[in-house]
């Protein structure tokens, strides 16, 4: 993180709008393209006035053409564009699933490296409420088995707007998870206009000895909850935000562990098959010999996300969910 | 040419629907329901229209605006309330609410892809099996003007004219998809993509339920005799925002209240006086009748008891 | 599995074509679908005659359309038929990523129950040399995070064709990988026409006492080269097929696990994001005492396929490597 | 119309694809080369005239089936020898071998997916970045009759069709896609499809290269004039298998015989002759200097070093 003089209190959301609208103004080669990002500045609002400041060419609302999106935006990466692509829902990633994991992922590496694809593909994420088992998802463990590309979640407005731009800034494609429910919280951002969060780099999020929580998203807040509850029973929690699953920070996962001993996983997708799994495997082949107990998972139900928002909350794991394991490994 | 019985069917179910729909937001003003709700007011012509045109055996994959078309095909009005109150009563048993899954086999009615084009497929799906199963039922699918720009779309018509399957699109172009003007992010003209996938394309005024209906009759018939399927693009309007409480800050208030001009409903009702074929006193009588059958249909839905955990893993493995 | 009187030898592609035919036979509703699934009977052969037998009715070559292979597949199966899809290569998973992950797996939940979606995914898969990062994959942990439809991998004839027909029958939608490799492989099959393979349960394809090597698909082969490379140092190596992804057979894992205490968890995908990650962490999380040292994980390199033959081989797993892991476990 | 010289430069560049066709077979059969590949034979015709329309600094999005565009865009035959070799000399530097992913960025060969399709939305962006960087490049994308089936075009095509991008699209219609028959699987004609998405389609003859160029400088030259794509259809022949070694007993004889009658390399030799704009000896010349640059290609392909372990992680992560 580069040092800054001073900082504001901004949204998440916020956030997002200022990192996209500083690198268009510091490089002409970044365009936006997604559904409704241009003149109602997205659905979530998170690029308002780009389209007024930039105009129709670098700012373009799209037809909804999932594939489109995403394969066009390849094509404008590797003819010297930097085009940063929204899927209106995370959840989309299935409809333009090809396009992510193969062209925008391997087309460098299938072509010999004659080709760069400089773009940030965005993401709303999450489950907020009644968005049934399309439009809730997190589902940032897809591309884990499709290398090529990076896999950011910031948690924070500070982390969102210096992930954001250091994904602009990379050459790598990278695949930027937002959590909608995160986008209307608040918190401290540098006003450094080069202020960037190196990509790959976990950040402790709140220091603690007996156990190590592991999130990413907005998990992490679910993990700083429960390391509260946790103090309450005398337990010293670790809470440490990967943000993202690509580059994977084990250095900072190893140090934390040898700490503590201990770990619980926790994330917002189903327990099956998401990043906790991953983390979880690599734990387990590397440090086994340094934990004091099983490597506990919290994620939600492996069920599809019911419409139903009382069904919908039953199904996602909560702070209390993440205390609990946290007792249970304390003993 | 729809006859004057079903002219006044038609206009039945239109006021049917927006009776409907505003005893919805009654509900989602009352907090009892949530607030994710595309409104269907304006393009109730087409729905209508277009659905009854259709048997109780023909199947149907409605799209996320409004609930007229699956209104039209006869899903009980508690099922529906049911499923926007999301409790047991619902045609999902207290899954959905909002922007529901709404289900009804029984009258054909398929579900919905909340991925907009993935009903589409599974529309063309429908109809090959009908075709495979050599029983006569023809399959509707209807979508909006932007979800007609995914390449599902395109996989789904092109098997369709392949085969010569019983189905027919209904595009209902509105102007918008979202914020974005449908000339904005489209290339020509929906009707005129049928002729490329060997099937025959009718642009038709959504404004005007009863020539739609005309136009529907047609494709299903020709749909059901073995002559393959139709793309029917009705021009209709979206009267109110995207979702309920969309500011609509995009849009002109000179389009809107040249859309405000065409709505069927008053369209319909202006004509069916002046044709002779209603007097005041009937389409008075027909109103009065929706808002009363809402209301016992509502009075019924709210009594339905809200799932519980054990659902969750319920409907997941057989 | 059913007990059965005689049994002949034939082909893993044979396997699966007599299945298909079979149970056509038993059943009208079984129609199949799919690129030159008819009158080609398949790019790698698996369905040769069925349409002679079964008419262009109940063999469909279909349209390069892998959405509609897949959405129309579900249209079929939800209004009383009983489709068998293929895609061609198991790659083309991401081609029809919603309509595997979302539309077959979620249908019937997201509708209450409403309808049944029977239908069975036949998705050839597996690097052959020469196929590249878009024609070589065994992506069967894409559906892991997609809870819904059942992960079925074969590794012999018999289980092939066992596993197939009870697939078939299911009422619930199966993604069934065959891989590439295995089509000409050759095995005892019961003739018993209602021999069925329970879907889901373990198969202990070598007994042993020291380590517990758990595949599925191709990667039980090397498994069992690396037993018998392991048998000549002395150690005796279990081999646990588990068939799939899901169900997964957990009691027979940890029962393995509580015998020899070593686990190596072997698959052809990539390391990284693959049901290897995902037993790991079942193991880790659940039976961690058992164990006697790290959970290894046996995978290919994470980087896309090379179309070069010669650096596929470089990427691909090898029985060597797990006969290594194997080694370094017993120490 | 094509004029005489440009006659001649096309009749050069189909004979050299196919020497070099020629001589790829031969290292598959000496076993140097992977045996995947798909003949080009019967399609040089569209290939190269279409291509030949372009300028180097215009992107080429070419498709699985030969390589006569990739070596109509001026791409060094040693490095197409190297990319099937798996060697150093690739134009992916040994990456590749097989079915390749070709790239030349400095001649505007932007790669190809394999799965089929997704050039199509490459195409489109590499279209619509040449717009917003307001260059005049143009861009242009083969696909064969199967592959125009993907969803991917409808999107691709659409937005070309919405914002006039300068893409031309070229489907190559040679009646099959492996064993499936083109009228199976496909509704309607592709010309036809250009329509529906406000643009102009040409059918033409894959046969006569000459009259395809016709029909390509006039599609380049609209869109590099700002007048939006255009959809070639060229009605082409797949002179051989689907891959080498393909049995084809889903062909009758009768129809690849029809289709041998169509090689557009034996027409264009003759009508060359016939019009008296090349002698037999000119004729002659073409074709042995073809081989000779084939073979010289070939000996120094040859010499080029295999990749290492090294080179696996060396162009993953910048
Ligand atoms: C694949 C996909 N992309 C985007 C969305 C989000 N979305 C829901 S409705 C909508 C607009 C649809 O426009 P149109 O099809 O014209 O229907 P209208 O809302 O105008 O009735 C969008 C973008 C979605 N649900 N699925
Ligand atoms: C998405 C996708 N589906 C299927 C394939 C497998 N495949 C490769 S070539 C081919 C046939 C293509 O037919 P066509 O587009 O007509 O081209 P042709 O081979 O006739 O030149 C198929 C099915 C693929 N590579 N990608
Ligand atoms: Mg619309
Ligand atoms: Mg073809």
């Amino acid at each position: 993180m580069t040092a800054s003089s001073g900082a504001r209190t901004i949204t998440y959301s916020r956030a997002i709008t200022e990192a996209l609208d500083e690198e268009m103004a510091r490089d002409e080669r970044v365009v936006v393209l997604g559904e409704d990002v241009g003149r109602m500045g997205g659905i979530f609002g998170a690029t308002p006035g780009l389209y007024e400041k930039y105009g129709a060419d670098r700012v373009i609302d799209t037809p909804i053409s999932e594939m489109f999106i995403v394969g066009g935006a390849v094509g404008l990466a590797i003819t010297g564009l930097r085009p940063v692509a929204e899927l209106q829902f995370a959840d989309f990633i299935v409809n333009a699933a090809d396009e992510t994991l193969s062209k925008m992922s391997k087309w460098r590496y299938m072509h010999g490296g004659q080709f760069r694809v400089p773009m940030v593909l965005r993401m709303p994420e999450g489950a907020t409420g009644g968005g049934g088992a399309e439009h809730s998802l997190c589902p940032e463990a897809l591309m884990l088995s499709y290398p090529g590309a990076h896999i950011v979640v910031p948690s924070t407005p500070a982390d969102a707007k210096g992930l954001l731009k250091a994904a602009i800034r990379d050459d790598n494609p990278v695949g930027f998870f937002e959590h909608k429910a995160l986008y209307a919280t608040r918190g401290a951002v540098p006003d450094d206009p080069d202020f960037v969060v190196p990509i790959g780099k976990a950040d402790i999020k709140r220091e603690g000895t007996d156990v190590t929580v592991i999130a990413w998203g907005r998990a992490v807040h679910w993990a700083l909850a429960a390391a509260d509850l946790a103090a309450t029973d005398g337990t010293s929690v670790e809470v440490l935000d990967t943000r993202g699953l690509r580059p994977l920070d084990t250095d900072a996962i190893f140090a934390s562990i040898e700490k503590t001993g201990r770990v619980v996983i926790a994330q917002e997708a189903p327990r099956t098959g998401g990043g906790a799994s991953e983390i979880s495997a690599v734990i387990a082949e590397n440090v086994i010999d340094l934990l004091e107990g099983p490597i506990k998972r919290i994620g939600a139900m492996d069920v599809p996300i019911p419409q139903n928002p009382a069904l919908e909350a039953l199904v996602m794991p909560t702070p209390a969910d993440i205390h609990l394991a946290v007792k249970e490994l304390v003993g | 040419m729809t006859d004057p019985k079903t002219k006044l069917d038609i206009y039945r179910t239109m006021v049917l629907a927006q009776s409907w729909e505003q005893a919805l937001m009654r509900l989602i003003d009352e907090n009892l329901a949530p607030a994710s709700y595309h409104p269907g007011r304006g393009s109730e012509g087409s729905e209508v229209a277009c659905t009854m045109a259709l048997r109780e055996s023909d199947y149907l994959l409605y799209d996320h605006r409004g609930m007229a078309h699956i209104i039209a095909k006869g899903v009980p009005l508690v099922g529906l309330f049911g499923d926007f109150l999301g409790n047991e009563l619902g045609t999902t048993r207290g899954y959905g609410a909002g922007i529901v899954h709404v289900a009804d086999p029984d009258r054909g009615v398929l579900g919905q892809s909340g991925t907009l084009g993935g009903s589409q497929l599974i529309a063309a799906g429908a109809a090959l099996s009908a075709k495979i199963r050599k029983t006569d039922q023809v399959t509707m699918c209807f979508f909006g003007d932007g979800a007609a720009n995914r390449g599902t779309f395109h996989e789904a018509a092109n098997a369709a004219g392949a085969w010569k399957l019983p189905l027919v699109f209904v595009v209902q172009n509105n102007g918008w998809a979202v914020s974005v003007p449908t000339e904005y992010s489209t290339g020509g003209a929906f009707v005129d993509r049928a002729n490329g996938y060997g099937f025959p394309g009718v642009a038709v005024d959504g404004q005007n339920p009863f020539e739609v209906h005309d136009v529907a009759v047609e494709a299903v018939e020709r749909a059901r005799n073995g002559g393959g399927p139709t793309l029917i693009e009705v021009k209709t309007v979206r009267l109110l925002g995207h979702y309920l409480g969309d500011p609509q800050a995009y849009r002109e208030a000179a389009e809107r209240s040249t859309s405000a001009t065409r709505d069927p409903i008053v369209w319909a009702r202006a004509a069916l006086k002046e044709s002779g074929e209603a007097t005041e006193e009937q389409l008075s009588a027909i109103e009065a009748e929706a808002i009363e059958q809402v209301e016992a249909a509502r009075e019924q839905a709210l009594a339905g008891a809200k799932p519980t955990a054990d659902v969750l893993t319920e409907y997941l493995y057989v």
